[in-house]
């Protein structure tokens, strides 16, 4: 009865772009190989590396959540190859806006460990200077990153320049109006963006079917906006992906969507009890599909990392956690009076004289023992007594 | 009588709404297979159904503007937003929808919406999640907006709002969640308090203290601390933020002559100043001193290690009522 | 370069489902013929009668507000056929999400003119009774009324019921995030709702390549929503094309997205000079194609239109017109105390409150000649003078 | 010096601000070939090119949102929101990005950001087209709040707002868009009066009135009206709504004792609200009687038949000043 030359696209007709297959053999792609020439086994070893960090880095950030180090961390298990893949296919101009879930893309990119962890303690809401290594601070609000996306790669058409802007965003962000918006916006203004989209499978406790009974890369056409629908498991076709995206951003071609298709192998954060509404099922059939294993076996079949090599890394990926812990513990409290800092960038009159009465207030604490704030949620209406001069 | 938490209070609530309406619904992130991130619905989608304990897509415009259609076919929709700082995505759809519609349609159409929103700080979570952005819906028209501070307010307020004909946003002080109170699940509603009544939480003749949701505990635990020395605090609890019921707050302050205001929000056009103004003109010449407001400090909510320093806390609170009854503290001078 | 599966469709690669062409004929559409089998020459008629009564009331709302007797009129010339047709097409309990411009649609479905009128007068926000015609008020806010509808088709089907909603928008309104909100429920859902994108061409001053480079009809499949894109200067293509829809609906198919491709003859509302952004030539190119003429040919060469029926049909619109232009200029204005009515259902004592002021305010007035809010934006400081008892 | 209507200052305001830096730019609705609803970016297109003055798609969360990633960028994006009800579906990127960016990146990023939004009533128009929405932007920390009431002021403190560092929220008043006055295209920004700073608009003695916007015209006539009555009104253009610039309140109260503030949004935490306990906090002891505020109605806003009910004129704000000098008015004896 329909119109069949409009009917939705049978989700599994959707071409899976792949490299590197579960069992870690290397296959061609028509679309992706060219893009992937250049890769040496140095480089792919040096992809393993960073997946191998990354995972390490994911471990030691949950074990210190555990230990009441940090207040919360939003685990990548299993999305390595995702993060890993799409940040080094990127150049250094290339700005990278993250959702909190990127923190291997940021660790890839610089950030040191401290600043990283400084969000998730609660230190700060950003650890990193974003010009300097070029990556915005984490977004939180879902979706609200790919429009700043958009608009910094609008600034990059203006300037002139040859960078790119590449937004992520999960499978539950597609729901959310922004993102539709911010892919009118770079459709329109055929911003040089990517829209890199980390299908894995779930947002918090909702399956990805309930945002979408089509694959998410099908939206991007609609627009006028070429998608791929990659193996996000497959640092080599991530990287390929992303690499097509770009080259299409540089040469005029406009913004690209890639939906990199994984899975969260942890929970959504360490808040998180994901055994309330999945099964193990699934997890064992994506373990199967492990980014890590996969190019284990195909650097071993290439004599790239034998028993000493593997070692070596694993050594170096203890380091970087011993390096995370001990600079997540270190890192100081920060000072009361800076929750007024940086509110503005002009002097607010009104704020100021807020900012001058806690000063004095903080001061008439300061010659008794107890810190102001002791009171807070305490039912214990001693700490008044004695706490002020 | 059952000793519930708060969370379990609401849920109580949600059940049974669900129990006695048919046209109750229940829509939001995560509110079903997971019983919501905090477990506030647990258990309801197992027992009603997919159908009416509604997993939403990903997009807070969208649970609101589905619910307005909803409302418009009959149904009563309680919406989940996740966390305060989450229902802006939304904000478009409550200002100009659901505020506006029943009005719009000359009274033909009603919007009984309950809008969910657990609000606050003082859990040390990232950015987004402490929020308390009440005064926006205040200052919407056409909207009711309600808070509870312990569980029997929170069963019953829940189910008063449910079973409103107004659009009304239902402030849950997550904080407090956990907190344990005796709740009668089988009060009358109509003759439990209003929805849109005041409550004096504790009796004083000094200073009237107003406050609302997980405030009003740090409230009366200074009106503890305050009683150790001397000072007697008349605690309100204010229950309805929108609209106010200012006859306790009246009787209270011509009582006193001294009134302080505290929340989370901070303080530039938070509520604190609509009652500081309306007490003002309405018992100017009771008031002894100005109506003295302690609130969270005009800058976006800190990070979670500083936020002791932005909520008011009992020591804030004690330092707000010496400023009302007139002893030197710390904002003396400072008038300029 | 890149995946030619997953290239932009081109513009005009979409087919337009037409029956009847510009020039009169009746074409055939191998999906549409079948929903039409049932219209004969008679229904024909009456949905030429609608168009020019449609059309006559949009001149005379014109010409009312250039008289001062309405603040402002959203013209519907040349979109006659996409809104007779649609709202032909549906039953009456279907229920109908409008925008401001779907006054044809609000009238045909028995909407008083003096309703209508009431709104462009700035009497009320609505004239009719949702409940009473199964149509919402006008909705202004751009896109808000597709979530609307969505929602309303949930309930129908929780409600076991057959009908469907319609959410009627422009070719703008396809950039909201509301619209693509919409389309993620609907299709989660599969709500047994209508999309139906009036593609004009114009949102105010903006052309619809701005909103979109390739066919607005091709959003929806990437949802999971089968669309079509139909001729909406051809009535009969658009009544069959939203009964497809409705059918489809009905027999709980779920959602269909319908882009009928029209053309805004007028400006945008009587505040707007189409003149400053477009030319005469696309004016003229769409004239040729209107929809009432072409009918006209068809009815013509089926014997169904001499010129005795044709006068007919013209004195009936002529008396819809003298109709709406008595129950406008006789629409008493509103009553001043109206304005604290219907905010709430229950008791507001705040607003109670002030509304006993202002009654009181008001009263004293009452002795004097002189009412309130005169003074407002006038500079006539002697307003007060004598106003007040 | 020029005679320029309001919205040729604006022009003026924004072309000068186009040549004086590349980095400014222009995003909106309709404001490129069309020149904007209100004609208000009129030529500026045509003269800076398409990439500068950019008509965007429709959708106010993408104008919003794209400007936080040009600023992030270096640029200093200027938005205009069609109407001021159409502003919420750009909330959200408001409120959580354009507020917060700068100190959530710990002051490495700013957000230059101008949203310029035309607001208030009295001209007639459908819902959504006079509103008056604020107060939600006066609340929100990380955001400043402008409202010029002439063409001079429209002019400078334009640019003044582009060349801030700060978000900066920038209200312009609809009904006064064709009210003609001198423009001093070459004032010096520096030597001008600062962005923040409130203006003394008339001098009185006997009660202060404090509006902004519209409104200021309304204070104005209503200070000439009382003035014929021998009530001498001094009269304060706030200019900027946040930060307030209590130093002339305080001034003036303090010499008259006596408050009135007027405006078209609704009464609930409106501003008045904020300015009326402020005021109350700082200048108790000077006050003769409880500061009075003039406002609309706690209604959405209504039809335009009835709008002139709705918005305070100037007979409303006279009753407030008689009430604010305690002469017997229409809410004497209505305390309760
Ligand atoms: C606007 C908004 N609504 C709700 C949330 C709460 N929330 C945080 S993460 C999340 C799920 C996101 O899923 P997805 O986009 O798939 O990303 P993932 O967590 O899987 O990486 C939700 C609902 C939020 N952060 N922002
Ligand atoms: C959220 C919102 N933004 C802006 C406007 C102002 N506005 C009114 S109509 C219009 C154009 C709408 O174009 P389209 O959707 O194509 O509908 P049409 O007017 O052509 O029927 C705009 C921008 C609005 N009403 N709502
Ligand atoms: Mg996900
Ligand atoms: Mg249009």
């Amino acid at each position: 009865m329909s119109d069949p030359r409009q009917e939705p696209e049978d989700p599994r007709s959707m071409h899976m772009h792949q490299l590197i297959t579960a069992d870690g053999q290397r296959v061609q792609d028509e679309l992706l190989d060219e893009f992937v020439a250049d890769v040496d086994d140095e480089t792919l070893l040096g992809l393993f590396r960073d997946m191998v960090e990354v995972r390490r880095i994911d471990v030691e950030a949950t074990a210190l959540q555990r230990q009441g180090q940090l207040a919360l961390w939003p685990p990548m298990l299993g999305q390595e190859a995702s993060q890993v893949g799409s940040v080094r296919a990127l150049e250094p101009d290339d700005f990278i806006f993250p959702t909190y879930r990127e923190n291997g893309v940021a660790y890839c990119r610089g950030a040191h460990l401290s600043e990283v962890m400084g969000v998730w303690r609660g230190n700060s809401n950003t650890g990193w200077d974003p010009y300097e290594i070029n990556v915005a601070t984490p977004q939180i609000i879902i979706g609200a990153q790919t429009l700043h996306a958009t608009g910094y790669a609008m600034g990059l058409s203006l300037d002139g320049k040859e960078s790119v802007a590449i937004g992520y965003l999960g499978d539950g962000a597609t729901s959310q109006g922004d993102v539709h918006e911010s892919m009118v916006f770079a459709a329109s203004f055929q911003a040089p963006v990517i829209f890199f989209c980390q299908n894995n499978h779930w947002a918090i406790s909702e399956p990805v079917g309930l945002q979408s009974a089509v694959p998410l890369a099908g939206r991007a056409p609609g627009y006028g906006i070429p998608s791929l629908q990659v193996d996000g498991n497959d640092v080599l076709a991530v990287l390929a992906a992303v690499r097509w995206a770009a080259a299409r951003a540089r040469s005029g071609g406009g913004p690209s969507f890639i939906e990199a298709v994984t899975y969260r192998m942890g929970a959504h954060t360490t808040a998180d009890d994901p055994t309330r509404y999945r099964g193990v099922t699934e997890l064992e059939e994506w373990g199967a599909k492990d980014p890590i294993a996969r190019l284990r076996v195909l650097l071993q079949s290439r004599g790239m990392l034998d028993v000493g090599a593997e070692a070596e890394i694993a050594a170096g990926a203890d380091a970087v956690a011993a390096e995370l812990r001990q600079s997540c513990i270190s890192l100081p409290d920060p000072e009361p009076m800076t929750i007024f800092d940086n509110v503005y960038v002009d002097r607010h009159a009104v704020l100021e004289r807020q900012r001058d009465h806690y000063e004095r207030y903080l001061a008439g604490f300061s010659s008794a023992g107890q810190g102001p704030g002791a009171g807070n949620g305490s039912t214990d209406a001693g700490t008044r007594e004695g706490s002020r001069s | 009588m059952s000793k519930l938490t708060l969370t379990q209070a609401i849920n109580a609530g949600l059940r049974r709404a669900l129990e006695d309406d048919p046209k109750v619904l229940l829509l939001g992130e995560d509110i079903g297979t997971l019983g919501g991130v905090f477990r506030v619905t647990d258990g309801l989608m197992k027992d009603f159904g997919s159908h009416r304990v509604i997993d939403t897509p990903l997009a807070e415009s969208g649970i609101i503007g589905t619910a307005v259609g909803l409302a418009y076919r009959g149904f009563r929709p309680v919406c989940e937003i996740q966390f305060d700082g989450f229902i802006y995505p939304g904000f478009d759809q409550i200002v100009s929808q659901v505020a506006k519609m029943h009005v719009r349609t000359q009274g033909k159409v009603r919007m009984p919406l309950t809008i969910r929103v657990p609000f606050g700080g003082g859990i040390g979570s990232p950015e987004h999640h402490s929020e308390s952005p009440e005064a926006y819906f205040i200052h919407t028209s056409g909207l009711r907006v309600v808070s509870p501070s312990n569980p029997q307010d929170a069963y019953t307020m829940l189910r008063q709002a449910i079973a409103c004909d107004d659009p009304v946003l239902y402030f849950e002080p997550k904080r407090r969640y956990h907190a344990k109170g005796d709740v009668d699940l089988d009060a009358d509603l109509a003759a439990a308090p209003a929805l849109d009544s005041a409550r004096v939480a504790a009796a004083g003749a000094d200073v009237t203290l107003v406050a609302y949701g997980a405030m009003l505990k740090t409230a009366l635990d200074a009106a503890s601390a305050a009683a150790a020395e001397g000072t007697s605090i008349d605690v309100i609890d204010l229950r309805s933020l929108s609209p106010i019921d200012y006859g306790p707050l009246m009787e209270s302050v011509r009582r006193t002559g001294r009134l302080v205001i505290a929340h989370e929000a901070s303080q530039t056009l938070g509520l604190g100043a609509e009652i500081a103004a309306t007490i003002t003109e309405r018992c100017f010449n009771y008031l002894e001193a100005a109506p003295v407001r302690v609130t969270g400090f005009d800058v976006p909510y800190p990070p979670s290690k500083l936020e002791k320093h932005h909520l008011p806390d009992l020591d804030r609170i004690l330092d707000g009522v010496d400023r009302a009854l007139g002893r030197p503290n710390s904002q003396t001078g400072m008038e300029d």
